[in-house]
């Protein structure tokens, strides 16, 4: 091998100016000073500012009571003994309660509207491409709006109320149902909701075995769902008619100005939820279609040529698959649902947004504690749930390489 | 025709020419059977989709069209009991709210300066999205630069007052800032003369900038408190795109730069941003902002949800843009770097260009997104599209039954027009991306 | 098959095609790119619909009978350009898949099957990795295993090295010629003509959607009588 | 910096105001505004600038007023908002005079066949969210053991509608607002009024905490009308009673004494006020009494001498 | 090069490359896959940096500052296996960009002078269209004109020929051959054997990041002295 000769090389003298690593540090400490003197000034402004106008400061209000009252409460909360801290966890609550409730359907509406945007009938690709195009292309408070005055505002009053039988209402209050009362012996029924739990796992563990030593298959889904629904329906059956009542029902009945008793679902609510349902749908869809379009046709062919039938395919191959691409925007489209619900404020829904920074910002005129709160209680939100969707992530990632 | 079963050697001397595709089940009806009838379950879809638009469809069509009122001066016109038919849509408020819907309250005798703003938006949006249209870069200098500025002149009458010690301090802070680049030059040992330059330049572009804005147009100044309906709305969007971009770009350069902090403080900016609701921007916007400001300094009630939805806005885009600097092959980068091009360059000249391309139709999307979401400043009291219908709706005497309806059908309209028309444009230049880079 | 014609809209894509393959026969098709050789391989097992003619697989004929297409299909394997492995599964659950859900085979069963072949295609140990874990070559040998797996009676193999390496074209050439000592029906859409020469019964030469020439190895080689196969040859041997 | 100084200097007032209250402040299509509220605005400006058409309203939503005020965004807020001890003191406002008294109350549809707001329980109710009347409302129902289901929205308009629509049976806000709202139903004569009155809403213009000679102005344009009314000034012989030998009408007209320029103005700063506006009467007929759409009577709100409760400080 | 090592995080991707080039020299770089070829060549221009050594080019020598490198990039040209042409700009700008940009001539020159080296690779008549317009033979062409366009001193090739069809690869050969008669130094990653035997005065053989290998191009292919040399070639020229 020949050996190199070492050529007549400068010395390395680094020039310190022109050093990435020092110019780097010098933007760096730039930033940070702009950044700290933006703080800063801010900061000192407010201060000055708060102190001018005499508001207080400080999270000691969330100790003081709130004086007002809130149409849609899950914890007790009354006007005259509750603090503004409660306020805001009946705020949070209706918030979460909207949004969990949203996701679900959002969810099944969605997929149902994807699928049927890839169907082989002209017709229903057709109708759902017109719902995906046409609620995509609306503002949200617009549809909001829409459905809370136009279509829930001409609802009768309370007086000429719709009877829907079996106990439920429907009225420009909203819609009225029997409440649920437990009575001792619910144990019963929750007895009989366990044993169908456990009892569909064991079926589906010895379905497992089975197949493995003999390759038979048995319907395990349908087991499941009648052993988890169909168990418990049939022993309050049994029991309704052996005259034992594990669950009695507060009836709405007619008061003065509305129904009195039973359970209240507020019009602002169902607004809301429907509207955030079908509006998130709409998205939903495009991204459930986007993720089977995704899985190549090669996948399906190669599951068609090794003898599988169309739906075995979809469930064994396509679906698996799509679900991988699906499930990071489904994420964010969830998180879209959270945030959106904070439009609650345009139609009246206690929501986070409508309590706290509404009426509680109003009355104690925190505005930066308030703001702070509500911003940091969304993040959190947000925060968590990416969070949560890198470890999923991480594990389909590792899975495939 | 030569038959070959069991031949094992086989020389075909003719071509078989290309036929005509045997004359399968064509024409309507067999279309119809393939897509609507194939089989029960399809069969029964189709029956239980026509009757939902049996039942969706021609109420709507009885509201919009058959039953829509379309002249008339006041209520009376839209009540059943006194036009004597039934009454659908209510056009006639429409019309006759019209100009309140699209100006609000601005001056009726100023109402061009708005008309001409409505111009200069559409030749700016049309240069910058046309692919094929010529010089798009003045394009963009037109639409981020020269446009916010005549925008500004002609909507508020311009005019802007500097207190008196203002233009000596800007040409004290001007001498120093180009000195301030010469110098710069010196010590790092680069030629002095396009540096200076350069700061003059920057210096010139504020200094025209401030001097137009300052300058008597002679123009009657028209207070934002007045301004209203589309003009508000399209303006909301207008100033969440121009200031998102640019500072969206700068957003997605600074969360993949090297540098640790500079790449922290953008993510945290954008994460935080894109983890809380508008509303909740807007709110803050609106509460806080003032109290951030030093005492005797105020912003302008329209102005506070302008900065809120620029904030928001560019945190977006800023996402959007990074996907595309994403996407941009390491060859282009390496390619810029091996010819000697320094990073301004390379990303000025040769990523951005490219990157910003594939991105258009995340940015329209971006942008159908933001122009829906302009629709909530009307919860912070701006009076925008949607408040103005809301104040109208509750004019009485306009007082009839479907006048809500109406108004959100206008409203829905609206946007719906601008939106889907944005989506189609994203999905041609999406398919035009796709079909390659050839032009 | 017996004059298949296939039209792709109004792209006549198939002409007259007549072929009859008996049973362990091995045959190679080759012709220039978009001369219908993918479409009728794939039109053996139906993946593709053709519109006039007949296709008979072991005695069944292939029309839209659903439950035909099944039977025919299990009788059938194919192994495509691109692998077309499943991404999401193990290449152990790659290739028992199919038996467990077609066959309906235990799952114990399928899977000392799928081991089987799996030795046989020389990569046991890689049972329970992720198919984006495999080299391409690997990757093709699964995908012939899991054909394998189904015991099917013939083979299509549609350009099976094209998207490999060099490197790794000989050891999945290596795995078909074993198949094809062990006296499976084969067709094969490939350009080696190194295998064309060593397997192969006949070889087939396509253009335009039609058999433009049809010759043992040998001969075809050596004595090609169409004008557009000399052509087509002097190419591919450089 | 002085804000009668800066309002000068900028040549304008800011004033903030409803966002369409009629009969208190409410814009038309065109932008021009009317009301007791805006006309006090106006008389301020009269004051300052002999030019009542010097004043920018900014309308402002109940729940943002006190801040655009305490920002210094506006230089006045005259927006039917009540005088309270806590807005006075926490939140460093100042009330410096009431020109409108008044008290929350009912409206219901007649139909409902409720006669007093003691019928009320369980109806629902819609209020207006960060007022003092949402806080009342949870006093009154507790105070009278009912219950109640509360509805709150951000902006009079949408808690208007949402009553109107059916939403609600009764709608709660103070009298003026509701004689006011009641003009906008589909059809007002469905509607009326509960005679229960539940709080005391004194209702002014509000300014900043600490500038006292700001707040003076304000306090005096106000009792400088309330005077006007009294001595039988109004808009129409502002100019014959400037020659009037009343010693009480010439302090307040300026030709006798320095007052005007005790609080930064002119001398005829009164005449201004009342030559352009007029005197508290005309205003009150004008926008919310017998000569407006709202009709209210002058109740409380009549001259001392005539019962009522508007008391205009001595001008001496 | 003296004693160049480089890591990527633990992975020793150079270890200990001894190179001396001489002015005008023209030098093959042949290896396995991964080998660190393209490591190699990459960090003369400071693509990539390395963490231990020197390298010193023309002179000067390649550390952190920013001026050198750029002094340095100025005086290599690179041309690499993806042509890496910006789409965007049409050739000729692609071939004015630097010299307007980096040596701020002004545009009438820039044009001549890429005119000159466009009808140097015998393309002048493309000059306005896109790279996206051209064959990927005459994209490669286009990219060495853009290379050299600057004036570079030394021309760095990784694989250029290797991602063409076989047809595009001469005409790309031919042009470096033109280049290496004019007396450009050259360094040259390529598995084109011929074009080594044609115009190298030096062939190296790296294998694990290190230099196995380096010879005359008569010596190299005709008395190969280490093993994995031998293996390498055999497998090569089939
Ligand atoms: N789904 C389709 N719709 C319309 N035309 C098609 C479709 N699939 C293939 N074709 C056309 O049919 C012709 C034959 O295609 P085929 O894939 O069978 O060719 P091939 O001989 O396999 O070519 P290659 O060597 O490139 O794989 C081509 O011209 C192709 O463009
Ligand atoms: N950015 C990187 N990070 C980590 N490892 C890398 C990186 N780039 C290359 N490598 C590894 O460094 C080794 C040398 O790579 P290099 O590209 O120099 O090889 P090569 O000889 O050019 O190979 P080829 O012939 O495939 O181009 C390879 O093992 C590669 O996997
Ligand atoms: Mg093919
Ligand atoms: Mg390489």
């Amino acid at each position: 091998m020949q050996t190199p000769s070492v050529s007549q090389a400068s010395p390395p003298k680094r020039s310190f100016l022109y050093d990435p690593n020092v110019r780097g540090i010098f933007y760096q400490t730039l930033l940070v000073v702009v950044v700290i003197y933006l703080f800063y000034m801010a900061a000192t402004n407010a201060i000055e500012n708060l102190r001018r106008a005499k508001i207080a400061s400080g999270f000691g209000f969330l100790e003081n009571t709130a004086g007002f009252d809130i149409s849609q409460t899950l914890i007790t909360y009354s006007a005259a003994g509750s603090t503004y801290g409660e306020a805001f966890v009946v705020g949070l609550l209706n918030t979460l309660v909207v949004s969990a409730i949203g996701i679900v359907f959002a969810t099944i509406l969605g997929f149902l509207i994807g699928i049927a945007r890839l169907s082989s009938n002209w017709m229903v690709r057709k109708v759902s491409m017109v719902y995906v195009e046409l609620l995509r292309n609306i503002p949200l408070l617009l549809q909001l709006l829409f459905w809370y005055i136009a279509v829930l505002g001409p609802l009768p009053q309370p007086r000429n109320s719709v009877e829907m039988g079996a106990g439920f209402f429907l009225n420009s209050r909203g819609l009225f149902m029997p409440r649920p009362i437990y009575a001792s012996d619910i144990w019963v029924l929750l007895t009989a909701i366990a044993v169908g739990v456990v009892g569909s796992l064991a079926f589906r563990t010895w379905a497992r075995r089975q197949q493995a030593q003999t390759g038979r298959q048995y319907p395990v889904g349908l087991v499941t769902l009648g052993l988890v629904l169909g168990l418990p329906v049939a022993v309050w059956l049994v029991l309704a008619v052996a005259g034992a009542n594990p669950i009695s029902f507060d009836m709405p009945r007619k008061g003065t100005f509305n129904l009195q008793g039973g359970m209240q679902i507020l019009p602002e609510f169902v607004a809301l939820l429907i509207g955030l349902v079908t509006y998130t749908a709409a998205f939903i869809a495009e991204v459930v279609r986007a993720g089977i379009l995704a899985v190549s046709k090669g996948q399906s062919e190669a599951a068609g040529s090794l003898g599988l039938r169309p739906g075995q395919t979809l469930r064994l191959v396509v679906i698996p698959q799509a679900m991988r691409v699906i499930v990071p925007p489904l994420t964010s489209q969830y998180l879209n649902l959270t945030k959106n619900s904070s439009l609650a404020v345009a139609i009246g829904y206690p929501d986070l947004v409508q309590v706290f920074m509404g009426t509680v910002l109003n009355q104690t005129g925190q505005a930066i504690e308030v703001v702070v709160i509500t911003m940091g209680v969304y993040l959190t939100i947000s925060l968590l749930t990416s969070f949560v969707m890198n470890i999923y992530n991480r594990r389909v990632a590792i899975v495939e390489r | 025709m030569s038959t070959v079963v069991d031949t094992f050697r086989f020389v075909r001397n003719q071509q078989v020419e290309a036929l005509p595709p045997p004359n399968l089940a064509r024409g309507p009806i067999a279309w119809i059977r393939e897509n609507l009838f194939s089989g029960p379950f399809n069969t029964i879809l189709t029956l239980v989709v026509l009757y939902l638009l049996y039942v969706i469809i021609p109420p709507i069509v009885d509201f919009v069209f058959v039953n829509a009122v379309w002249t008339g001066t006041d209520r009376d016109a839209c009540r059943a009991e006194t036009a004597g038919h039934p009454v659908g849509a209510c056009w006639a408020f429409v019309i006759d709210k019209i100009n309140y819907f699209v100006y609000g309250s601005y001056p009726v005798t100023e109402r061009w300066r708005v008309n001409i703003f409505f111009a200069l938006l559409a030749l700016g949006v049309v240069w910058l999205l046309w692919l094929r249209a010529p010089r798009r870069d003045l394009g963009a200098i037109y639409f981020f630069w020269l446009f916010p500025i005549l925008s500004y002149i002609l909507l508020t009458g311009g005019d802007a007052d500097f207190s008196n010690g203002f233009w000596l301090g800007f040409i004290v802070l001007s001498a120093l800032i180009v000195a301030g680049f010469g110098a710069a030059a010196r010590f790092l040992n680069a030629p002095v003369k396009p540096a200076v330059l350069i700061g003059a330049g920057i210096v010139a572009v504020i200094g025209i900038t401030l001097a137009l804005l300052e300058a008597d147009w002679g123009l009657q100044p028209v207070p934002t408190a007045l301004w209203g309906g589309i003009l508000v709305t399209l303006l909301v969007a207008t100033v969440g795109i121009v200031f998102s971009l640019p500072f969206g770009i700068l957003l997605a350069l600074g969360r993949r730069s090297k540098l640790p902090i500079v790449r922290m403080a953008s993510v945290i900016f954008i994460e935080f941003v894109r983890g809380v609701p508008l509303i909740t921007v807007l709110i803050m916007a609106n509460t806080m902002l003032p109290l951030f400001l030093p005492g005797d300094m105020t912003v302008d009630r329209l102005a506070r949800p302008l900065i809120g939805v620029a904030f928001f806005a560019s945190a977006y885009m800023a996402e959007v843009v990074r996907g595309g600097l994403q996407a941009m092959p390491k060859g282009q980068y390496e390619g810029a770097m091996s010819l000697g091009l320094n990073y301004p360059q390379m990303m000025i000249l040769i990523i951005l260009p490219q990157a910003l391309r594939i991105v258009i139709p995340g940015i329209v999307n971006t942008f159908i997104g933001l122009f829906k979401d302009t629709s909530l400043v009307a919860i912070v009291g701006i009076f925008d599209l949607i408040k103005t219908i809301e104040a109208s709706r509750i004019d009485p005497n306009w007082a009839a039954p479907t006048i809500s309806y109406t108004g959100y059908a206008f409203a829905a309209l609206f946007y719906f027009v601008f939106c889907w028309g944005m989506s189609r444009y994203s999905l041609g230049v999406e398919r035009r991306l796709a079909t390659g880079h050839k032009h | 098959m017996i004059g298949v014609h296939k039209w792709y809209g109004e792209f006549h894509v198939l002409r007259d095609i007549n072929l009859n393959v008996r049973r362990g026969e091995r045959i190679v098709i080759c012709g220039p790119s978009g001369s219908g050789k993918s479409t009728m391989i794939r039109c053996i097992n139906r993946l593709e619909e053709h519109q006039k003619g007949r296709i008979i697989v072991d005695g069944t004929e292939l029309t839209n009978d659903l439950k035909r297409i099944d039977e025919v299909r299990r009788d059938v394997g194919m192994v495509f350009q691109h692998f077309n492995l499943f991404p999401h599964l193990t290449i152990l659950e790659n290739c028992t898949l199919a038996p467990i859900w077609v066959k309906k085979m235990p799952k114990k069963d399928a899977e000392e099957v799928a081991m089987k072949y799996l030795t046989r295609v020389k990569i046991p140990e890689q049972a329970n990795k992720y198919p984006g874990q495999l080299s391409g070559g690997q990757q093709q040998r699964v995908a012939i295993a899991r054909s394998l797996c189904m015991n099917p009676k013939i083979m299509l193999f549609d350009e099976p090295t094209s998207a490999l390496d060099p490197e790794m074209v000989k050891e999945v050439l290596d795995t078909m010629v074993g198949l094809a000592e062990e006296g499976m029906t084969m067709l094969c859409v490939t350009h080696e003509m190194g295998f064309a020469r060593q397997v192969a019964d006949r070889v087939i030469f396509m253009d335009y959607g039609q058999i433009v020439e049809m010759n043992t190895p040998d001969e075809f080689f050596k004595n090609p009588q169409h004008e557009r196969t000399r052509l087509f040859l002097s190419q591919i041997l450089h | 910096q002085a804000t009668l100084n800066s309002v000068k200097q900028k040549g304008f007032l800011t004033c903030g105001s409803n966002t369409g209250l009629a009969g208190f402040g409410v814009p038309d299509a065109q932008g021009n505004w009317t009301g007791l509220d805006v006309e006090f605005c106006r008389a301020m400006a009269a004051a300052i600038f002999d030019d009542p058409t010097k004043v920018r309203f900014i309308p402002l939503a109940a729940k943002d007023r006190f801040t655009a005020l305490q920002s210094g965004e506006v230089d006045v807020l005259a927006r039917n908002s009540t005088a309270t001890m806590s807005r006075e003191t926490q939140l460093g406002l100042d009330f410096p005079a009431i020109n409108y008294y008044d008290g929350q109350g009912f409206m219901v549809r007649k139909k409902l066949g409720v006669s007093s707001a003691k019928e009320l329980n369980g109806a629902s109710i819609c209020t207006q969210q960060g007022t003092t009347t949402e806080l009342n409302l949870a006093d009154y129902f507790r105070a009278n053991n009912m219950k109640y289901e509360v509805v709150a929205f951000a902006t009079s308009d949408e808690t208007f509608k949402a009553y109107d629509s059916g939403r609600c049976d009764a709608f709660t806000t103070d009298a003026s607002g509701l004689y006011a709202e009641r003009l906008r139903a589909s059809a007002p004569d469905d509607h009326i009024v509960l005679p229960e009155i539940i709080s005391k809403e004194p209702l002014g213009p509000a300014v900043r905490h600490g500038d006292n000679q700001w707040g003076d102005i304000v306090k005096f344009t106000h009792m400088a009308m309330l005077n006007a009314e009294e001595l039988g000034v109004t808009k129409a012989n502002v100019e014959q009673m400037k020659t009037s030998d009343n010693p009480e009408i010439k302090r307040l007209l300026g030709t006798e004494g320095k007052f005007g320029e005790a609080v930064g103005l002119t001398n005829d700063w009164a005449v201004r006020i009342i030559k352009h506006i007029g005197n508290y009467g005309e205003s009150f007929e004008r926008n919310v009494g017998e000569g407006s759409r709202l009709k209210i009577k002058r109740g409380q709100n009549a001259l001392w001498t005539k019962g009522g409760l508007q008391y205009g400080i001595p001008i001496r």
